[in-house]
């Protein structure tokens, strides 16, 4: 076997949320059997945009706030990649929160995962659109909720959150997320609550804001008018859903697209005859 | 050019100029096909404002013996139906030049037209509504009188109503044709009887293409491999998008249209990864949009095809006019150093080819390869000679299959290497899992702040600028080889430049010209160039000589170079070319 | 009187739905007494971004997709000043539609009015991020609709839709867009669906999709969980509602900040004093 | 200097090292707060990796008689609580410094250190535990051994002791004087025992600033009149939205932390309209995601200030590391030809000035305003001079008055005029209601294609540039007026380079020195100082000659300039930059 880049040890401070996504990714690959050779992995900017060093598997590290139209990309060119993007609230709410709006509209079968610690942690604790209000730091304006965002968006098929501080749920939920961009549905997210130890340490506080949906008698992800009110109910009051928030119907935009580049013959000699049938559609 | 039929045409160029959205511009289409059909090279430029209806529309026109790119120094026919694009031409117009006006408005003003001018002015459009009961029929009175003043024969042009109108059903077909014939009538009344046809038969070789530069590009992109392209509209690029959006999901491939440029350039990275190849066009707004991108995949060292269709800046500028005044956004923009290549067509045929070269260049130096088009380029319909498909070669450079890969006991993606290319794994490739990263790395692609790994790849990716020099595109030469006069210019300049040195030879002025297809870096050939002249005029479509000045920094002589400017949005014009030079010259 | 700039005439296409919104505008202006020196209309790119060349007031042409964020400058920057955005559907949602969701999130008191045609009329009918499935052009993906947006973001205060067609209504919420945002509570959202007639004529279609919320029976706009609902109800059926649909309490960006900025005294002689001691912080 | 505390300490380079986030760093802060109450003049440098916790972590400290902006060639002193951090810096050991080692985890390997150099090492963390609980408690031991080695009294210690940990409470001062005893006895045990307190008392003036780049910028920010600052996070630039935050609302001012960089330029735009003057800052990426912005306040002729604090490229790059390698880009970059102005400051007292500048060029000129800062500059610590406040002047250029316009019979946003500059109203300001735009337009705002009022336009926005010449700041000269040689360098060369002159002059090399203030335009006075020498050594830290390359498009005479270039992340340092030059002299 060819050797290729040593792991590293993740440079996160001790107790960083960071920490439970890396596992629960990279467990899932090993639990989907997905062959590393075929998973890319994409990061944002941020403490969350190192997580791909530690994963064996096609790592790439975008640009602040740009993993989503790089990834989406990346499975354009070649939908028999597992696609996983992952990257912070700063990364993927604020620079990134317009392709976040349009990858949710278009549905590109791609795994997000959003690791959600309400600050930017590798600049230094300022506020990010998800901090609470109140929230030190120069950004006013009440916390945006990127699941209640999704479910704003008719073109959505996946919404789910997890927690850092509950590895068993996380692990479910990767699982399930990557199921279902690989089974063609289309773009999945998943929001986790990934506390930052060291600039907005909420562990204490977290756990008691949480509510498993699992717990919640005859909730029915398909509903998503019902999981707008939950979630708006639980959010005046302070919380937050955990689980499978949300699971619409819909095609991968690859598959609507009937995509597979990475398949195309691009030998000229297998090529010319048609690129010259198109040629000479203008000669005059 | 006069309104008698005695003489072959060799070189006509006509204007129409209507309300924007009146079908006043299929007048030129029509009067192009008949003209085509006769033996001569089109060339067809358009003068829209950004706007969508109303307001003054103006289509150009040119067809010539010879091939041109770009539309003459005079205008021997014009056909209006507004004041206003007459007055915007009576400066242009040839001594012996003739004007069809329709007068149903405003009546011809007299003294605006230069004493020689034959006008032929009647109300088209009242004549249309009053006799066919349609406004439209104008356009058809209007080509009548045109085609009898370029003496096509009458038959030539009904035939080609025929062909054009049959789609639309006997009903219309025949209602132009009347309208047609109303205009025979009017133009004999005017003493513009028909005559034998003498327009030139052999002038064009057969099969010719008929195509703009954008056109070119999107079908050198599919000849070349290109099986990605994510976009976002913009004039004048969008037709790049729009033909690929027909064409390229035939090949396999995938277009795409994009929430903005950040978003396209980014999933053209994206894709590239994947081993697509990969593409995307904007104008100057999107490129500067992109720099954060394109500097990275210049950083990451991610291959990337970019397209700039040049137009007015600075920012939302003159969006429909044609400039080259992004040259020093590609050239310099972007932070930090990165290596960049620039490639700078002339024509739609040089278009298509280093649209090819880009993806292989893109792929083997593994940067962003930009194409410096401009709107007259990118736009306007040329008649050219079929691109050479056989000469179509796809070179992916240090690409590492999974054979390749399962034989070497370590892959590094950044390898340290003479050239300063490493070989590269896309995603998918079993064995070949590596970390892609715009933070400085080492040759895992681990980030690494390290100062002599950080020196060493500054220096891998800056060696890579210097391996490629010997494989980028070489300049087109012209002229007079012994002319101590040189010139130089890029993109649609080119056309303008080979006849203007027709112009300048004419005026006893010798000199020879360079097109240089890489403009950065700079190559030796553009530094001897101008060090085997004794002066070079830098012809471009800017206020500050960004060419000129690219290469001054490339090392060009700046003492022989002399810059020659146009930024008034108007498309750059031969005989002022030619008559600038001329009169520095004789200082 | 200064002659100011003189109004040039539209250059929209006969029958456009903008010349409705211009004409709402500009008359809300008088109906509202704004003085028009202190009215500031900002535009996008497209040809809805050419409504400030029509209207006596400061206007201003921003860059494709940067309205909402050059408005908000303004507004902080002077809060006195009236401020309206008005753009594209491509301008707001597709290249802005980050700047959009953090509009909603911070609330800053200037009023915005999508002018909505699902297309890009002005680069000639490409498909926008609000055109109905099928729309011909590039872009899949269902439809983005930005109140649904705005109904997901805790921050928004003011949610309304008119429609060109319908001057009377679009009259009462153009007004009531701006004196939400006058009054201090915020940014004042109103999308108006106005048919581009070159590109994606829909006049015919439109009116028996829109419901009118005054003809809706104990609708209340102050409900965001029954707004939701609604509306996502009417878009399972291809409608969208009109009328004002949502109006929530909030502090408008600028006052919770409590910019005054252009009222500050610059002279040196005023500030030198306060410059000093700060300086004088960092003696050693 | 050596061990002793014989001697005088007139300059002193100390690295303090060790895991970023164990408290070590304190250990410089401390030193560098004893030495600088020795009124010696007092330059401090990070050197953090981007990430938060774990890594080698290093400050630099510099205590000099004399006025220094960098460190020094040599390092006199290292504390190190780690092996990595020692190895490092052990090629940049002066001949006979002192190294602090806490050994407790790898003892110091034989033959490390050079044979003159005296090791004291200790096992400071596992003492700390062991005596006093608690690992933290490692730093106050070594701060002992280091101050004996500096010949400060431990007296003085305990005194800054008190005052540092005073409030955070009794038992915690006790707990650090405890440590310090140790390290006392330590110190004794190890031969360095106390001497008398022997540092410079007399080196520095009264009341000087202990500052940096960023503040000083924020404070001229404040001081020039600027009341909206809206920004985004990064590095090396976060402190200055982060002191405006903390300071700016005191003064009536807003500062607003925007989603992104492309919201943050376009706030500063909207509220520049709105009449109040602003400014954004942020770094490489998100200049480069700003270049749309910047062009288009280049076009409609909007006031903005923009501050680019440079760190290593392209893309992500090294965040932490200085670098100046976007001058290409803030001089060349965007779209299309447009009116900016490039100001390039040497030390906080620099940025605090041209920051005024800035704002007053902005108004008077109506373009955008870049101010040039780098890492180094924007975030090492320095001891300088007060800022002269009495010499702050603002200058609205020809922004009109109610009153003003009342007396206006029309009013024309981009009038035509001798210098280029329109006169402006501000909204909010009865009777100038007007249009602005980022597309061409006429006088009134209206946009408009007529070529000739465009190529009055293009010429006007230039005519801005031309007319600003004589205003924008000029350089900082010094050294030896006869000398041949000239140095040019701008931002943290400009330090470095004052110390190299002073090298190359022990060295037998004669120099003269022009820190350029303006960068772009090129201004003759940077011509003019190329010209009066022979040759001029152009000292910049990036690998392609950026500032070299635009004095050249500029119009500098390129056979006499020479490049020195350092591109490895580290700071410049004068012996480096000295050493070449000598040998490139003596070649
Ligand atoms: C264009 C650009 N702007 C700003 C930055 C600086 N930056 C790096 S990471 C980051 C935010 C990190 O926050 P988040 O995405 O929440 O990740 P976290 O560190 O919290 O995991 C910022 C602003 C950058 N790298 N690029
Ligand atoms: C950065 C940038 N990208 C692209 C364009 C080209 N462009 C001009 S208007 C427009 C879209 C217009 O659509 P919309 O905002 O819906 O306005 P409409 O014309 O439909 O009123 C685009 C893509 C531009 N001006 N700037
Ligand atoms: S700073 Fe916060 S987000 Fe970053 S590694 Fe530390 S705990 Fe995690
Ligand atoms: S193209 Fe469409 S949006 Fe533009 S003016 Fe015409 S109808 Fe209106
Ligand atoms: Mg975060
Ligand atoms: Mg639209």
């Amino acid at each position: 076997m060819t050797e290729t880049f040593p792991l590293a040890e993740p440079i996160w401070c001790a107790g960083c949320g960071h920490f439970s996504v890396l596992s629960a990714l990279d467990a899932a690959f090993d639990r989907l059997d997905v062959p590393r050779h075929e998973a890319m992995v994409l990061a944002g900017i941020g403490c969350s945009g190192t997580i791909q060093n530690h994963v064996t598997a096609y790592g790439y590290h975008a640009l602040h706030g740009r993993v989503l139209p790089a990834a989406a990309g990346a499975k354009l060119a070649n939908p028999s990649l597992t696609v996983i993007a992952a990257g912070g609230d700063g990364d993927g709410l604020a620079i990134g929160g317009g392709h976040l709006l349009h990858a949710f509209r278009t549905n590109p079968g791609i795994t997000y995962i959003m690791m959600n610690n309400g600050t930017y942690g590798l600049t230094k604790g300022q506020a990010s659109p998800s901090s609470q209000l109140g929230f030190h730091g120069a950004t006013e304006g009440r916390a945006a909720d990127p699941i209640m965002l999704g479910l704003s968006l008719p073109g959505t098929t996946f919404l789910a959150r997890g927690y850092s501080g509950d590895a068993a749920q996380l692990a479910t939920l990767t699982d399930a997320a990557i199921r279902h961009s690989q089974a063609g549905k289309g773009f999945a997210f998943l929001d986790v609550i990934s506390p930052c130890v060291a600039y907005n340490d909420r562990y204490h506080n977290w756990r008691a804001r949480l509510c498993d949906l699992d717990t919640v008698d005859g909730y029915d992800p398909r509903d998503r008018t019902a999981a707008f009110s939950l979630a708006a109910a639980l959010e005046a009051e302070g919380k937050k859903p955990t689980g499978l928030v949300y699971e619409g119907e819909g095609l991968a935009l690859e598959a609507a697209l009937g995509a597979a580049p990475a398949d195309a013959n691009i030998d000229p000699a297998a090529n010319m005859p048609a690129v010259r049938e198109l040629m000479d559609s203008f000669r005059g | 050019m006069t309104a008698s039929t005695e003489r072959r045409i060799e070189d006509v160029n006509v204007i129409v100029s209507g309300q924007g959205g009146d079908g006043s511009l299929t007048v030129s289409t029509i009067l192009a096909d008949l003209l085509r059909q006769r033996g001569l090279n089109v060339y067809t430029e358009r003068d829209v404002l950004s706007r969508i209806k109303g307001g003054v529309a103006v289509a150009g026109l040119r067809a010539s013996r010879d091939v041109r790119f770009g539309r003459g120094d005079h205008v021997e026919l014009v056909v209006s139906f507004d004041l206003e694009g007459i007055e915007k031409m009576v400066t242009q117009l040839a001594p012996d030049a003739v004007v069809v006006y329709d007068d149903s408005d405003v009546p011809m003003p007299a003294g605006l037209l230069p004493a020689n001018v034959r006008l032929f002015a009647a109300p088209f459009a009242r004549l249309a509504v009053r006799k066919l009961g349609r406004i439209l029929y104008k356009n058809s009175i209007a080509v009548a009188l045109a085609t009898r003043s370029l003496g096509i024969a009458d038959d030539d042009v009904r035939h080609g109503f025929e062909q054009r109108f049959n789609r639309l059903g006997p009903a219309i077909l025949g209602q132009n044709l009347q309208a047609l014939d109303l205009g025979f009538e009017l133009a004999e009344e005017m003493g513009l009887s028909a005559g034998h046809d003498t327009v030139e038969q052999d002038g064009r070789p057969e099969g010719q293409l008929q195509i703009t530069g954008n056109q070119a590009a999107a079908l050198g992109f599919i000849a070349g491999g290109g099986r990605f392209f994510a976009g976002y509209p913009i004039t004048p690029a969008t037709e790049i998008l729009e033909s690929l959006e027909g064409w390229l999901p035939d090949f396999g491939g995938v277009v795409w249209q994009a929430e903005d440029e950040l978003a396209s350039v980014n999933m053209a990275i994206g894709a590239a990864l994947a081993g697509v190849r990969a593409m995307t066009s904007t104008s100057g707004p999107g490129i500067a949009l992109m720099q954060e991108g394109i500097g990275h995949a210049g950083s990451a060292e991610i291959p990337l095809v970019v397209v700039d269709c040049q137009r007015g800046g600075p920012s939302t500028g003159l969006p429909t006019k044609p400039e080259q005044s992004d040259l020093n956004m590609m050239a310099f923009g972007g932070n930090g150093d990165f290596p960049r290549i620039v490639l700078n067509p002339g024509d739609p045929g040089d278009c298509f080819e280093l649209t090819v070269e880009a993806l292989n260049l893109a792929e083997r130096f593994q940067c962003p390869v930009y194409l410096a088009l401009d709107q007259a380029l990118s736009q306007n319909l040329a008649t050219i000679a079929p691109f050479d498909l056989d000469a179509v070669t796809v070179d992916r450079g240090k690409r590492l299959s999974a054979e390749q890969l399962a034989s070497m006991s370590e892959y590094r993606r950044y390898a340290f290497s003479d050239d300063g290319v490493s070989a590269y794994s896309v995603a998918g490739t079993p064995g070949g899992m590596s970390l892609v990263t715009g933070n400085e790395r080492d040759e895992f692609g681990r980030v690494s702040t390290s100062p002599e790994n950080r020196a060493r790849m500054v220096e891998k990716r800056a060696q890579k600028i210097e391996s490629a020099r010997a494989d980028l595109p070489r300049g087109r030469r012209t002229g007079d080889p012994g002319a101590t006069l040189g010139l130089i210019g890029v993109g649609s300049a080119y056309g303008v430049l080979l006849e203007a040195m027709e112009e300048l030879e004419a005026g006893g002025v010798s000199t020879r010209l360079l097109q240089p297809r890489t403009v950065f870096p700079v190559l030796d050939e553009t530094l001897e160039f101008i060090t085997s002249c004794e002066r070079v005029y830098v012809v471009e479509h800017n206020a500050t000589g960004q060419l000129a000045g690219i290469i001054a920094q490339g090392g060009g002589d700046t003492k022989r170079m002399r810059k020659v400017l146009r930024y008034d949005g108007l498309p750059l014009r031969p005989g002022d070319i030619a008559r600038e030079i001329i009169e520095r010259e004789s200082l």
